[in-house]
C-alpha cells in the first residue's frame, strides 16, 4: 500500500514539476523564436534546412525523372541554360543519363539521414557516456576516457576507411563507421561539462533533497548541457556529409543507383573537363546545405548560449 | 542574406569560368607517313616425310601506317614525362606481378622476345628461338650486347634469370621470398646453357603460349646482382635496356636517362638504335582527371588510362594527341549458373540479347571499344571468326524470358515467376562503374530489378569462388594473346588447388569445354588448335555463362609535339622510338 | 572633516554638461546616464553612489570615450581642463587615457590581463607615454635596455608606492600568482605609474576583502594627499563615500538624484532614495537594529516610469511624481531632484 | 622542471600507442580480404602450394595472438616489419613519404593560419560588418567543400585555365635539389636554391589551400568567438584606458588570450590535416603518406597500415604535447 501512495506522491510531484517546466519550456520557446527572427541569416538557414527536408520527404512527387534509371542516348546532357540541353532536364544528365534534378532532390533524403543519423547516434552515445563518466568519475571514467583518447589518435578519414573495408559499403555500415568515432567529441564536450556542472550548487542542491542520481543526471544537469552538445550536434552534420563524399571518393560510400550527394560529387570528378554540372551541381547542393546547417546553428549558439550574447 | 547570395554568385562564376577548357596550341611538327611491316613470329607445324615437326615462320600480320619525325633541327626538348596511374611496385624484374612495374622495367631492360604495340611478338635478345623438341626450346642469344655497367650480357644472365624466378626462394630482401612471376611460366623447368650465347629451356610438357610468355620475363645481370644483391639491385637497377636508372624517389617519380651504348632493340621493329630523347621521367598521378590537367598545362608529355569520357574532348583539343590500340581487358558480366533464375540458359541468353552493346560503345567509350562475340577477346590470336556479339533484340529477350517463365503478372514492371521478381544484385568493383550501371540500367528498362554492388576484390572473391553471388561483372586480362591463361581460368570448372577456373565465377562447369581446353593447352599446331578453340568457344557462347560486353582500347594522350608514339594493346609505354619533334 | 579641505578656489578639473549616454537594444533605447553634470576641481574626491545598473560606471566610461560599442554619448560634454573631451580626436584621446587619466576597474581579477606580467602591465602605460625618453643610438627604437631599466625602476616604485612588497621579485609574477588585494594594488599601480591628475576608481574596492577594503581606500586617501590627485569614486557603498569623500553624488537609472557635500548628504538626506540608502546602511554601533530594505527592484532601463524613475519604489510617492522633475538647486548648493522640494 | 612534466607527457603517450596498435592490428586481421589474393591478382596462374608459400613468408600462416607478439615485439625494437606489396621496410617506406606528408600539412596548416587568423580578428573586432559576415560566410563555404572537389575546381582554374601554379608533384622536373631533410622547401632553403624554392612553394600552394581550406574556416570561426568574448573582457578595457592604440589592444592584449582556444582547436584539426591528406595528396598526386596507407588498406598490407597507422597516431600524439607546451607559454596559469 505504501508504495502506491509514495508512488502517487511521486507522481504528483512529476507533474508538478513537468508542468513548471513546460511553462518555462513554453516561455523559452516563444524567446527563442523572438530571437531566431531578430537574426535574419539564422532564420534563412533554419528555412532552407526546412525545406530541404521537405524536399527530401516528398521527393518522389516532386521529381521529374526517375532516380535511378536513365537513357543512355541522353548522356552528359548540359544544365537547361546551357547550349545543348536536353529538354525537361534542367539541371542536366549524369553518365548514365539519368536527370539530374531528381537525383539531387533523391539524394537530400540520403544525405540529410547521413548526416542525421551519424550525428544522432553520435550523441545519443557520446552524451550517455559522458554524463555516466563526467557524474561518477573513477575507472569507468578512465576506461571510457582512455578509450576515447585512443580513437582521437585515428585520424577519422583513416577510421572510417579502415571501418568501410572492415564492414563492407553500404548505408547501414557507413553510419556505424561514421559514429564509431563520431561519439568522442560529444563525450568528451559532455564529461568536460558534468564535471562543472557536478560541482554547482543545484545539484548539490539535488543530492540534498534525495534525488537519486540518473534523476539528477537525467533532469538536472543533461538540460543544461544539451544546449552544447546541440550546437556541436549541428556543426558536425556538414561534416558527417563531406565524409561520405570522402569516402565515395574511395569507392566506400552509398552505393548505386541510390542517389547521395557525396558519391555523385565523386563520381562526377571524372567529368569535370567535359561535364562540370555532374560534379558541380551536387557539390553546390552540399554547399547550401551545410551552409544552411552551420548558419542555424550558429544562429542557435548565439542564442543558446548567453554568454555570447552581445547584450 | 545578401550576403550570403553574393558568396553563392561567386562560386557560381568560379566554377563556370572552370568549366569550358583552353590550351594552349602547338604547332604541329612536320610528319611524314611512311608504311611499316608488322611480322611475328609464329610456330607452324610442317609435315616433312610424314612427321609433325614445328618451326618457327616470320609472318606478315599487318601492314600500318606510322608516322615519322623528319628532323628539320634538334628537337627543343629531350626529357619526356609519362603521367602513371599508378606507381610501380619495384624495379626488379622478377619481383612484381603489376603492369605499371613491367612498364618501367621494360625501358630499362630486355627480354629475350618483345611485342610490338599490336600483339606480334618479335626477337630481341634472342637472335633465334629453335623448339628442339615440344618441350625444349633452344634459345641463341643476340652478341654484343651491354648492359648499363658496360658488361656484355651472356648466357650466363640467362640462365641466372630465369632460375631466379622458377626456383624458390631467389629473392633476399626484404626477406627471403621467391618470385611471384614464376606462375607466369610455370611449365618451365630447368634452363641449361649450352654455351656462352646459347642455352635450353626444358618444359614440362608441351606449352604452345611459351613464347608469348616469354615477352613478360627481362634479363637481369648475374654478376651485378651477386655483387650488389636485391636490396643494391633494386636502388639502382641495371639492365640491358634503352635507358638506364637515373634515380627514383619512392618509386612515385623514376627517371631514367639514356643508354648510348644500347645494342639498337628489336630488328624487326624500327628505328633501331640508342633513343630518341635524353631522359625519360615516370611520374605517378594516380587521379584521371589530375592527369589530364597536368597533360593540358603541359607538365607531363604522354599520360597513360585517359578516361573514355576525356577521350574526345582532348582528341579536339589543340596541342593534345590521342591513341588508341587494341585493348586487352574483356569485360563481361558473370551469372551464377548454379542458381535460379540463371541456372536457366534461357534467362541468360535473354540478358545477352538485352544489352545493347553498340550504344555502350558509343555512349560511354565513345566509339573507343568492341563488342565481344563470346569469350575471348576479338584480338586474342585463336578467336572464333564465325562468332557475333548477341545483337541488342529485347523483343527476343523477353520471348526467352517469358519462355522461362518470366512474365510481369502483377504489371509492376519488373518480370515475375511464381510470385518471384525477377531481381538480382551485380557486383563489380568501383572500377567498373560506368559500365555496370550502364548495364543494369538497361536490364532494369527490360523489368530486371538489378542493384548494383562495389566491392573491394578481396573481399567479394572469397564470396566468389564459393559461388554464393548472383552476378559479377569484371575483366580478365589477355596480354598474351592466347587463349592459355585465359579459356581454363575463366570457362573450364573450378577445380580446387590447380590453376583451372581459378576466375571461373559463374560456375560454369561443362565437360566438353573443360576437356577442350585442357587438349588446346598442349596442342602445338596452331590449325588443330583453332578448331579445338573454335569449338570451345562456340559452345560458351551459346551457353552463355557471361553477358558478354565490351573490350575497351587501351586509350593514351600526348602533347602534339610527341612523336613516334602510340599506345600499345598490353598498356606498355615503350619509349624506346618516342621522339619530341622540334618546333 | 571634508567639505573644508575641498577647496573651492581650486581650479575645476573636469566638467560634466548635460551627459547623456545611450544603448540602442532591440526594446528600444536605453538611457544608461540621463543628462549628467558636475564639476569636479583638482584634488576634490567626488563619490557616486547608486545601485547597479544606475549608470555610475558607464559615466567613467564615458568620460573616458571608452563606452563599449553600440553605446555612444548622444548628447552633453565632457570637459578636462577646460577642452572638451568629446571632440578630441583619436590620437588626442589616447594621450590623455593612462597619462592625465586613469582609471582602477572593480575586478581586478578580470581586469589584469592573465597572459602578461605585472610589471610589465604597469610599464606598458609609461611605454605608451614615453614617460622616460629614449636613449640615444639608432637601435633604441627596437633595443633599448636603458630606457627599460629606467622604466622598470619607475614601475618598482609605484608598485611600492601602492604597497606591493619586494617589488623587484613581484614584478616578475603573474596576476594569478597575486591575492586579491595584491592584484587590486597592482591595478592602482598600473593607474598611477604616470601620476595621472585624475583617478576614476570604479569601485575598488567591491571584490575585497573588509581589511583589504580599508588598506585601498587609505592608499587612495595617500594617493590624493601626497600627489593631489582628484579621484572620481563611484561605489554602492555609502560608508565608503561618507568616509572617503568631499562631495557625494547620488544616481539612480542613470540620472542625478542627489549632490553636495558628503557630510550634508549623509547627514540630511533630501531625496527618499538617498534616505532609503541610508537606511540599509547597517549601523555596527547600534545592536540589533533593524534593516530597512529599499523596497522594490532596480529598475529596468527600458522600461521607465514616466516622470521619477524613482517613484514606483518611493514611499512618499505623489501624483506629480509623474510629471517631469527637474533638478532643484537648494540653498546649501545641493542639488536634489525630488518634487518634494 | 617543464622538462621533467614533458617527459611525462611522453611517457604517457606509450599506452596510447600500444592501445593503437593492438586495435589496428586486429582492425586489420579480421577485415575480410587476404593479402596474398589480392598481391597475385587476376593475371596469370598461381598455384595453392604458391599461395601457401606467401602465407608462409607472411606469418600469416601462424596463430593471431603470435602474429600479434611477432608485430608487438617487433615493432618496440623499432621494425615496422615490410610491406607485402612494396617489398620494402615498413620504417623505410614511411620515411620516405612522411616528410611529403608533413611538408603538405604543413602547408595547409600556414595557409589556413595566415588566412584566418586575420579573418578571425577582423570578423571580431568589426562584429556583425559586412566583412564579419562575408568571411564568416566564407568561413562555411570552407567546411562544406569536399578536399577533393575544391582540388580538381583550383586545377582547373589555377593550373590549366590560368597556368599561374603546376598541376601536380611537388617540385619541376629539372630543377636541381639536394635532398637533405626531405622537407622541399626546408632543403631549397638549406642549400640557398631558389629557383627550386619557388618551384616546391609553387607546388605547395593549390594542395595546401585543399586541404587547409576547412581548418582554416575552423579556426577563424574559433578564434572570431573567442576573440568576441575577450573583446568584452575588462583587461581589454583597460588595456584601452591605458591610452593603447586600438591595433596595440586587439593583436597584444586581446590576440594572446583568444589564441589559447584556437591552439587547442588547431591542435585537433593536426590529425585531420595529417589523415585528411590521402584524398588531397591523390588529388594533386602529392608522394605522400595518405595514399600509400589507403593503397595499403585495400591491398591488406597490414605490416604498412599497422606502422603508418602508428605513425599518425603519434605524430597527433606528439603534435598535441607540442600544443601543450604552447599552452603554457599562452597562458600562464596552466602548468602542464
Amino acid at each position: 500500500m505504501q508504495g502506491i501512495v509514495s508512488g502517487d506522491n511521486r507522481f504528483s510531484r512529476l507533474v508538478y514539476v513537468w508542468r513548471v517546466r513546460w511553462k518555462v519550456r513554453a516561455r523559452n520557446l516563444a524567446e527563442f523564436w523572438r530571437d531566431l527572427r531578430g537574426r535574419p541569416l539564422a532564420l534563412l538557414g533554419g528555412v532552407v534546412v526546412v525545406l530541404y527536408i521537405l524536399g527530401a520527404i516528398s521527393a518522389p512527387y516532386i521529381s521529374p525523372h526517375s532516380p535511378t534509371q536513365g537513357n543512355l542516348r541522353y548522356r552528359l546532357r548540359p544544365p537547361a541554360w546551357q547550349e545543348g540541353a536536353e529538354p525537361g532536364y534542367y539541371l542536366g544528365t549524369d553518365d548514365q543519363g539519368r536527370d539530374l534534378l531528381t537525383r539531387i532532390i533523391f539524394g537530400a533524403r540520403v544525405s540529410l539521414l547521413v548526416g542525421l543519423l551519424s550525428v544522432g547516434i553520435s550523441v545519443a552515445i557520446g552524451t550517455a557516456l559522458g554524463a555516466l563518466a563526467g557524474y561518477y568519475r573513477g575507472w569507468l571514467d578512465q576506461l571510457l576516457s582512455r578509450f576515447a583518447d585512443l580513437l582521437l589518435a585515428f585520424p577519422f578519414l583513416i577510421f572510417a576507411i579502415g571501418m568501410m573495408t572492415f564492414l563492407g559499403p553500404g548505408f547501414t555500415n557507413l553510419i556505424v563507421a561514421l559514429t564509431f568515432k563520431g561519439w568522442v567529441e560529444f563525450f568528451r564536450l559532455v564529461r568536460g561539462e558534468m564535471l562543472a556542472e557536478k560541482t554547482k550548487e543545484y545539484v548539490e542542491a539535488a543530492k540534498v533533497v534525495g534525488q537519486r542520481d540518473w534523476a539528477i543526471i537525467a533532469s538536472e544537469v543533461l538540460p543544461n548541457i544539451i544546449q552544447s552538445v546541440f550546437v556541436l550536434g549541428t556543426l558536425r552534420m556538414g561534416f558527417m556529409i563531406i565524409m561520405e563524399a570522402s569516402l565515395s571518393f574511395l569507392g566506400l560510400g552509398i552505393q548505386p543507383p541510390t542517389p547521395a550527394w557525396g558519391s555523385m560529387v565523386s563520381v562526377g570528378r571524372d567529368y569535370m573537363l567535359t561535364a562540370w554540372w555532374v560534379s558541380t551541381l551536387p557539390g553546390i547542393a552540399i554547399l547550401i546545405m551545410v551552409l544552411a546547417i552551420n548558419l542555424f546553428g550558429e544562429g542557435l549558439r548565439d542564442i543558446l548560449d548567453p554568454r555570447l550574447r552581445v547584450e | 542574406m545578401a550576403v550570403k547570395n553574393r558568396m553563392l554568385l561567386v562560386l557560381m562564376s568560379l566554377v563556370l569560368m572552370a568549366a569550358p577548357l583552353a590550351s594552349c596550341g602547338t604547332p604541329t611538327p612536320e610528319v611524314v607517313e611512311r608504311q611499316v611491316v608488322v611480322t611475328q613470329i609464329v610456330q607452324e607445324t610442317v609435315i616433312v616425310e610424314g612427321t609433325p615437326v614445328m618451326v618457327e615462320v616470320t609472318k606478315v600480320v599487318e601492314v600500318e601506317k606510322q608516322v615519322v619525325v623528319t628532323p628539320t633541327s634538334l628537337p627543343a626538348r629531350d626529357v619526356i614525362i609519362v603521367g602513371l596511374s599508378a606507381a610501380p611496385v619495384t624495379l626488379d624484374p622478377a619481383d612484381h606481378r603489376t603492369r605499371n612495374s613491367e612498364t618501367v622495367i621494360r625501358n630499362m631492360f630486355d627480354g629475350l622476345v618483345t611485342r610490338d604495340q599490336v600483339s606480334g611478338v618479335h626477337l630481341e635478345l634472342a637472335e633465334s628461338l629453335e623448339w628442339l623438341d615440344e618441350q625444349t626450346l633452344e634459345v641463341k642469344l643476340r652478341q654484343g650486347v651491354l648492359f648499363h655497367d658496360g658488361v656484355a650480357m651472356t648466357a650466363d644472365d640467362v640462365v641466372f634469370t630465369f632460375e631466379r624466378i622458377i626456383n624458390e626462394n631467389m629473392i633476399e630482401y626484404p626477406e627471403v621470398h621467391s618470385s611471384p612471376r614464376k606462375g607466369l611460366i610455370a611449365p618451365l623447368e630447368s634452363i641449361d646453357k649450352i654455351d656462352d650465347y646459347t642455352v635450353k629451356m626444358n618444359f614440362s610438357a608441351p606449352w604452345p603460349p611459351a613464347i608469348q610468355m616469354l615477352v613478360h620475363q627481362q634479363i637481369v645481370p648475374k654478376h651485378y646482382l651477386e655483387e650488389v644483391g636485391t636490396k643494391g639491385f633494386i636502388e639502382h637497377p641495371i639492365g640491358t635496356g634503352p635507358f638506364k636508372f637515373l634515380s627514383a624517389t619512392g618509386l612515385e617519380q623514376i627517371v631514367l636517362e639514356r643508354f648510348d651504348d644500347y645494342w639498337g632493340g628489336a630488328p624487326d621493329l624500327e628505328p633501331v638504335g640508342p633513343p630518341c630523347v635524353r631522359q625519360v621521367v615516370f611520374r605517378v598521378i594516380p587521379e584521371a582527371s589530375t592527369r589530364v590537367a597536368a597533360l593540358l598545362a603541359g607538365e607531363v608529355d604522354i599520360i597513360q588510362a585517359l578516361p573514355a569520357e576525356l577521350a574526345d574532348t582532348l582528341a579536339k583539343t589543340p596541342g593534345v594527341q590521342v591513341g588508341t590500340a587494341a585493348g586487352t581487358q574483356p569485360k563481361w558480366m558473370e551469372m551464377n549458373v548454379n542458381q535460379p533464375p540463371f541456372d536457366d540458359v534461357r534467362v541468360r541468353q535473354a540478358m545477352n540479347y538485352a544489352v545493347d552493346k553498340d550504344l555502350i560503345v558509343e555512349a560511354i567509350y565513345g566509339g573507343r571499344a568492341a563488342a565481344l562475340a563470346g569469350p575471348l577477346s576479338p584480338y586474342n590470336n585463336y578467336i572464333n571468326t564465325s562468332l557475333v556479339p548477341y545483337p541488342y533484340d529485347t523483343e527476343k529477350a523477353l520471348a526467352l524470358l517469358a519462355e522461362a517463365g518470366w512474365i510481369d503478372t502483377n504489371s509492376d514492371g519488373i518480370l515475375d515467376k511464381d510470385g518471384i521478381s525477377l531481381a538480382f544484385t551485380m557486383d563489380t568493383l568501383e572500377e567498373f562503374r560506368s559500365l555496370a550501371e550502364a548495364v543494369a540500367n538497361q536490364l532494369r528498362a527490360l523489368g530486371v530489378d538489378v542493384g548494383v554492388r562495389f566491392w573491394e576484390y578481396s573481399v567479394v572473391k572469397p564470396m566468389l569462388d564459393a559461388n554464393e553471388r548472383m552476378a559479377y561483372l569484371d575483366d580478365w586480362g589477355d596480354s598474351a594473346f592466347d587463349p592459355v591463361g585465359h579459356f581454363e581460368a575463366k570457362w573450364h570448372g573450378r577445380v580446387t588447388g590447380q590453376t583451372y577456373g581459378r576466375g571461373n565465377f559463374s560456375g560454369y562447369n561443362n565437360a566438353r569445354v573443360n576437356e577442350l581446353t585442357k587438349l588446346g593447352e598442349i596442342t602445338p599446331d596452331p590449325v588443330v588448335r583453332q578448331l579445338i578453340y573454335d569449338e570451345a568457344q562456340q559452345i560458351v557462347y551459346d551457353e552463355a555463362p557471361a553477358i558478354f560486353l565490351i573490350i575497351p582500347d587501351e586509350t593514351e594522350a600526348a602533347r602534339a609535339d610527341i612523336v613516334n608514339w602510340g599506345p600499345a594493346a598490353d598498356s606498355r609505354i615503350n619509349l624506346h622510338d618516342v621522339c619530341v619533334a622540334a618546333q | 572633516m571634508t567639505f573644508q579641505s575641498n577647496d573651492p578656489s581650486a581650479s575645476v578639473l573636469l566638467e560634466l554638461e548635460d551627459l547623456t549616454t545611450v544603448f540602442p537594444t532591440r526594446r528600444g533605447v536605453v538611457r544608461a546616464v540621463d543628462g549628467l553634470s558636475f564639476r569636479l576641481r583638482q584634488g576634490e574626491k567626488l563619490g557616486i553612489v547608486g545601485e547597479s545598473g544606475s549608470g555610475k560606471s558607464v559615466t567613467l566610461l564615458s568620460i573616458l570615450r571608452l563606452v563599449p560599442y553600440p553605446g555612444q554619448v548622444s548628447r552633453g560634454a565632457v570637459r578636462f581642463r577646460g577642452e572638451d573631451v568629446l571632440s578630441k580626436s583619436a590620437m588626442e584621446m589616447r594621450q590623455i587615457r593612462g597619462r592625465d587619466i586613469a582609471m582602477v576597474f572593480q575586478d581586478p581579477m578580470t581586469t589584469l590581463n592573465p597572459a602578461f606580467l605585472v610589471g610589465e602591465q604597469i610599464r606598458e602605460s609609461l611605454r605608451i607615454h614615453q614617460i622616460v625618453p629614449r636613449s640615444n643610438g639608432f637601435l633604441s627604437r627596437i633595443y633599448d635596455p636603458l630606457r627599460k631599466a629606467a622604466e622598470y625602476r619607475r614601475v618598482w616604485g609605484a608598485m611600492s608606492d601602492v604597497g606591493i612588497p619586494v617589488p623587484e621579485q613581484n614584478a616578475r609574477r603573474y596576476p594569478h600568482q597575486f591575492s586579491g588585494g595584491m592584484q587590486q594594488r597592482a591595478l592602482i599601480a598600473i593607474a598611477l605609474a604616470c601620476e595621472p591628475q585624475l583617478l576614476l576608481a570604479d569601485e575598488p574596492t567591491t571584490a575585497l576583502d573588509v581589511t583589504i577594503q580599508a588598506q585601498i581606500i587609505a592608499l587612495l586617501e595617500k594617493i590624493n594627499r601626497e600627489h593631489g590627485t582628484a579621484i572620481v569614486l563611484v561605489t554602492h557603498n555609502l560608508g565608503l563615500v561618507a568616509e572617503f569623500c568631499h562631495n557625494t553624488i547620488v544616481m539612480y537609472a542613470g540620472q542625478m538624484m542627489e549632490m553636495g557635500g558628503t557630510d550634508a548628504v549623509i547627514e540630511d538626506p533630501k531625496h527618499p532614495y538617498t534616505q532609503g540608502l541610508l537606511r540599509c546602511l547597517p549601523q555596527v554601533t547600534a545592536k540589533r537594529d533593524k534593516i530597512y530594505p529599499v523596497p522594490g527592484l532596480v529598475p529596468d532601463l527600458a522600461d521607465l516610469p514616466p516622470g521619477c524613475p524613482f517613484s514606483p519604489r518611493c514611499e512618499q510617492v505623489i501624483a506629480d511624481c509623474s510629471g517631469d522633475v527637474p533638478l532643484k538647486q537648494l540653498a546649501d548648493g545641493r542639488m536634489v531632484r525630488c518634487v518634494l522640494y | 622542471m617543464r622538462a621533467v612534466k614533458i617527459l611525462e607527457r611522453v611517457l604517457i603517450t606509450i599506452p596510447i600507442m600500444f592501445g593503437v596498435a593492438v586495435v589496428v592490428f586486429f582492425f586489420m586481421r579480421l577485415t575480410p580480404g587476404d593479402p596474398v589474393d589480392i598481391m597475385m591478382g587476376q593475371a596469370g596462374a598461381v598455384s595453392t602450394g604458391e599461395i601457401e608459400q606467401l602465407r608462409r613468408e607472411f606469418d600469416l600462416d601462424k596463430p593471431l595472438y603470435m602474429q600479434l607478439w611477432l608485430f608487438l615485439t617487433k615493432a618496440v625494437q623499432g621494425d615496422l616489419g615490410y610491406s607485402y606489396t612494396q617489398k620494402r621496410p615498413v620504417n623505410e617506406l614511411i620515411f620516405d613519404r612522411l616528410p611529403a606528408t608533413i611538408e603538405l600539412a604543413g602547408g595547409a596548416l600556414f595557409f589556413s593560419l595566415v588566412i584566418a587568423i586575420p579573418i578571425g580578428i577582423i570578423s571580431a573586432v568589426r562584429q556583425k560588418s559586412l566583412v564579419d559576415q562575408f568571411s564568416m560566410a566564407g568561413a562555411f563555404l570552407g567546411t562544406s567543400m569536399p578536399s577533393f572537389w575544391l582540388g580538381i575546381i583550383l586545377i582547373l582554374l589555377f593550373a590549366v585555365r590560368l597556368g599561374w601554379l603546376p598541376v601536380q608533384g611537388r617540385i619541376t622536373y629539372g630543377i636541381n635539389l639536394e635532398y637533405v631533410t626531405g622537407f622541399y622547401v626546408l632543403d631549397s632553403l638549406l642549400g640557398r636554391n631558389w629557383p627550386a624554392l619557388v618551384s616546391s612553394v609553387k607546388h605547395l600552394v593549390l594542395p595546401s589551400v585543399s586541404l587547409g581550406a576547412s581548418v582554416a574556416a575552423i579556426v577563424a570561426r574559433v578564434l572570431r568567438s573567442s576573440m568576441v568574448e575577450i573583446l568584452r573582457q575588462d583587461y581589454v578595457t583597460l588595456a584601452r584606458a591605458k591610452g593603447n592604440r586600438e591595433f596595440l589592444v586587439v593583436m597584444k592584449h586581446a590576440l594572446r588570450n583568444a589564441l589559447i582556444p584556437t591552439v587547442t582547436v588547431v591542435g585537433l584539426q593536426v590529425g585531420s590535416l595529417l589523415g585528411g591528406n590521402m584524398i588531397v595528396e591523390s588529388v594533386f598526386s602529392w608522394p605522400g603518406l595518405g595514399r600509400l596507407v589507403v593503397k595499403a588498406i585495400f591491398e591488406r598490407d597490414f605490416p604498412l597500415v599497422q606502422g603508418a597507422v602508428m605513425i599518425y597516431a603519434f605524430t597527433f600524439v606528439i603534435a598535441n604535447l607540442i600544443v601543450d607546451v604552447l599552452y603554457t607559454y599562452l597562458n600562464p596559469k596552466i602548468t602542464l
